[in-house]
């Protein structure tokens, strides 16, 4: 028997339902765009975002194709490409629900999930607008007596279950465990998801973990439910350590994606190759 | 022999200066001009045989963190980090920021890419320097239509951080946390209080040594564009190819 | 300049304090003997250790010497050597405070001061006589709406700001980062203290950050305020992917420490060594 | 042809067969029956074409984690590791367990070593197998004198994991969460009901299919013996010197 479950990268939409809370990595950890490409063909419904800490091309295409009723980030944007207009556009028609919220504390909401605790305590936030219109936060007052300021407030944030995380990566050995160098938000993200699948460039006939120094580099085999290969699977994103975005793709899409119709022009091209 | 400097480069010069008794500044996200202005102010410490530390998000030779995304935020929280750079859609003059939208909040007429992480950062920061280049009434708002990061806060908040300088294309301020106020501090050639104050929404105190930015000098200058030119080609090729033609 | 410091292990030894917390890592992760040797040497006072999670041979020379006069941890003990008779004598003759406490709440104190937040939630717990002893823990009714079971009990635990934090590791580069491999809790420790020190087998001409991978392994260089060489500086703990333990030596000491003559003769034949 | 089986083989036996419907068995320091039963469980399940993950601390090979000495503790926490084993210095009739000392706390007569994890590992491992070989009064005592980790909650406590077996040198316990009693399954050779009673202060039912420990067949000791044992000596060379002289 195989030591992990090898999947097609349509298997792995087929593990994607609609209206689940998936997870997505930023722009520097390994966005699966091929896994996105077969999930609009799909015509995936209701998906809600959930960005650690923020959502480029993947998540603007997702919005764009109508896939997604929720996103919580911290950002959403295209870099240096300017604003993710699939995305602006959707919040200022009101046809998305948009949790604004800040880096840290979306780390954070993962983090307790991680611990299996209710909820993370955080500093900072207080006093902004993005506090103000979380329902789903808390304020106390510090209960420690023996650490902290004694009157302070201390803002609660909730722990998040995701139920499936998918992302890319350069490899994986034979035994199913990711190399993801110091890119350990994926961890974050894995521990806190009932399902994670990963597409990745190769499957190594290694075991990293026969090394410490290797080891070091990997997400274990445990937290991962499935492997699908897809060579140049984050085109056009980044992959760290392996490629460089595809800065004229992006430059593309951001201006096909400025109008409703260039968008859909763009994907329909996409799409069918 | 006087060198023609660059808008970009004066800029950057202001900045450096501003970093001199730093030991580790961080550069978020599409910074180019506080990314320049780090690794210039590093490659100066070097000469005084002082260190000073450098982190550039999004570059990986300049990313100093191990922990994932999340240590940028740790790091500040623990106090590791002396100076770090935000923006804005809009700043107010209590140094509220906004990155979020324009509008009434949720329904906003134009949505920006939103927060970050200024939430956190404002708050643990102690040298947050604002830098926004455009100068205008739009940018420069009497009140914030949307606060991602307040400027101040209460008393029994922690907040060993905050806003200490506001640059722009026209002007530098410095920000009075007693106050909540900025005040004045430089004016960009051929800008004048006036030009200042009618291009900026909220009020504002000049200060009675108000001064003219000082160019660069010529060391300063052959350092940005012998060393720190080609540092910066790596992580932002376009500015680097459109200020400095590396 | 050098772009670290380069201390001796005694100028490390200079930077402890009499009275100072202290933070000690597991027999796995590093345990820096060369550096507690010459800190005995030198006859520190009243220091208070804080075990991540637990101490062995370190803890238990350092309790023998009269050099502790608190200890904070999940365990003490010689492993499969037996008990740590220095410090179960100390206990057991009221010489030493001890504030027994359970592994993941160890991780999470010094996680909490690595957010800079006062305090972290942890489940379990409650109900023991751990938790009935801790004065400085509390218990809260569960804040939040979203989040958790509405009515339970939900343990605080406070943030722990430890003062110094000295390990040992396989090697430093040229820039100061030292290579930890997957001992991720040693980055724990040394971002929740305010100064740590690091002695090493060796210092290599390399810059590990200059390759994703290699720079996963490491604790970088911003945490560490000097480094010292110190070869077979673990001895005669076992440094993971360096050497074993010395089971001999570490057998010998376990004999001899059952008593306080047969300790202080141990001591002052190794001391004089 | 009937082999010899050592006591601990039984004893590996015994708890191989409470393993067979796990995916991920963790086993903590100092501990190589568990260790070796684990191993054992993980070849049969290979053999029957299913996958059992094992780790073992304190081993390199067999620890499947990279996120710290934490990550063992936040695994379990998200419910991914189906059975762990705790030990005691004392276990009584309510599953408390004490890894502390005795006397009464905090001036204690005889200090052991302390808690390690178990007082988060007892609530969150569904299948904890408490596992003590020393059967005797002292062990197995009425009342504990200081409880590491607690054998039974309130309701409104979080708590999916608990303690389900204990196996000594001389019997077999499940655990009734409901009765906070134990019950006793299984007895090894020689022992009786009433040998049994006489060494355990606190008071348990007895199961009315009450059986004799059955020893491993050829088929296992073979496994344990040729592949196992190797295995084992990688972390416990001591053990399996002394048990298989390898």
């Amino acid at each position: 028997m195989n030591s992990f479950d090898q999947l097609s990268v349509k298997e792995i939409v087929d593990e994607v339902p609609d209206g689940c809370l998936l997870g997505i990595p930023a722009d520097y950890s390994g966005v699966p765009m091929q896994f996105t490409k077969e999930l609009i063909k799909k015509g995936i419904k209701n998906l809600r975002l959930y960005c650690l800490p923020l959502t480029t091309i993947q998540g603007d295409m997702l919005i764009g194709s109508g896939c997604v009723s929720e996103i919580e980030a911290a950002a959403v944007t295209l870099g240096e490409f300017g604003l993710a207009s699939r995305f602006s556009e959707a919040i200022e028609q009101n046809t998305l629900l948009m949790k604004d919220s800040t880096c840290p504390a979306l780390h954070a909401q993962l983090q307790a999930t991680e611990k299996s605790v209710p909820f993370m305590p955080l500093r900072g936030v207080i006093g902004s607008d993005i506090q103000k219109h979380r329902k789903d936060w808390c304020i106390i007052p510090n209960p420690m007596n023996s650490s902290g300021i004694k009157d302070e407030p201390i803002l609660l944030l909730p722990a998040v279950q995701l139920d499936v995380f998918v992302f890319h990566a350069a490899c994986s050995d034979r035994n199913g465990n990711i190399q993801i160098g110091r890119r350990r938000e994926l961890a974050t993200l894995a521990h806190a998801s009932k399902k994670v699948f990963v597409t990745v460039e190769k499957i190594i006939d290694e075991d990293l973990f026969e090394n410490e120094l290797s080891a070091a580099t990997c997400l274990p085999a445990l937290y991962v439910d499935g492997i699908a290969l897809a060579k140049n699977g984050a085109w056009p994103c980044a992959l760290p350590g392996a490629y460089k975005a595809d800065n004229n793709e992006i430059k593309n899409y951001s201006i096909a994606a400025k109008t409703k119709d260039g968008f859909n022009e763009y994907m329909k091209l996409l799409l069918s190759k | 022999m006087e060198l023609n400097i660059k808008r970009e480069e004066l800029l950057i010069s202001q900045l450096a200066d501003l970093l001199v008794n730093d030991k580790h500044v961080a550069v978020g996200a599409a910074s180019p001009i506080p990314g320049a202005a780090a690794l210039l102010a590093k490659e100066e410490a070097k000469i005084k045989n002082k260190r000073l530390r450098v982190t550039i998000l999004h570059s990986n030779k300049y990313n100093n963190f191990t922990d994932g995304a999340r240590e940028l935020f740790d790091c500040a929280a623990q106090g590791r980090i002396d100076t770090f750079f935000l923006g804005g859609v809009q700043i107010d003059g209590q140094a509220n920021i906004n990155l979020v939208g324009t509008g009434t909040y949720p329904k906003l007429n134009k949505r920006f890419p939103g927060s970050f992480g200024s939430a956190l950062m404002y708050f643990v920061v102690p040298q947050i320097i604002l830098f926004r280049e455009e100068h205008s009434p739009r940018t420069l708002v009497n009140r914030v239509d949307f606060i991602s990061a307040p400027g101040v806060s209460e008393d029994n908040i922690y907040r060993p951080g905050g806003p200490k300088y506001l640059l722009t294309n026209r002007a530098l301020f410095k920000f009075n946390k007693n106050d909540k106020k900025f005040l004045l501090l430089r004016l960009n050639h051929n800008e004048t209080v006036e030009t200042v104050t009618n291009l900026t929404e909220f009020k504002f105190d000049v200060d009675k040594n108000i001064s003219e930015m000082i160019n660069p000098d010529n060391e300063r200058i052959h350092i940005l564009r012998n060393n720190i030119a080609p540092m910066v080609s790596e992580f932002y090729p376009e500015f680097a190819k459109r200020i400095w033609d590396v």
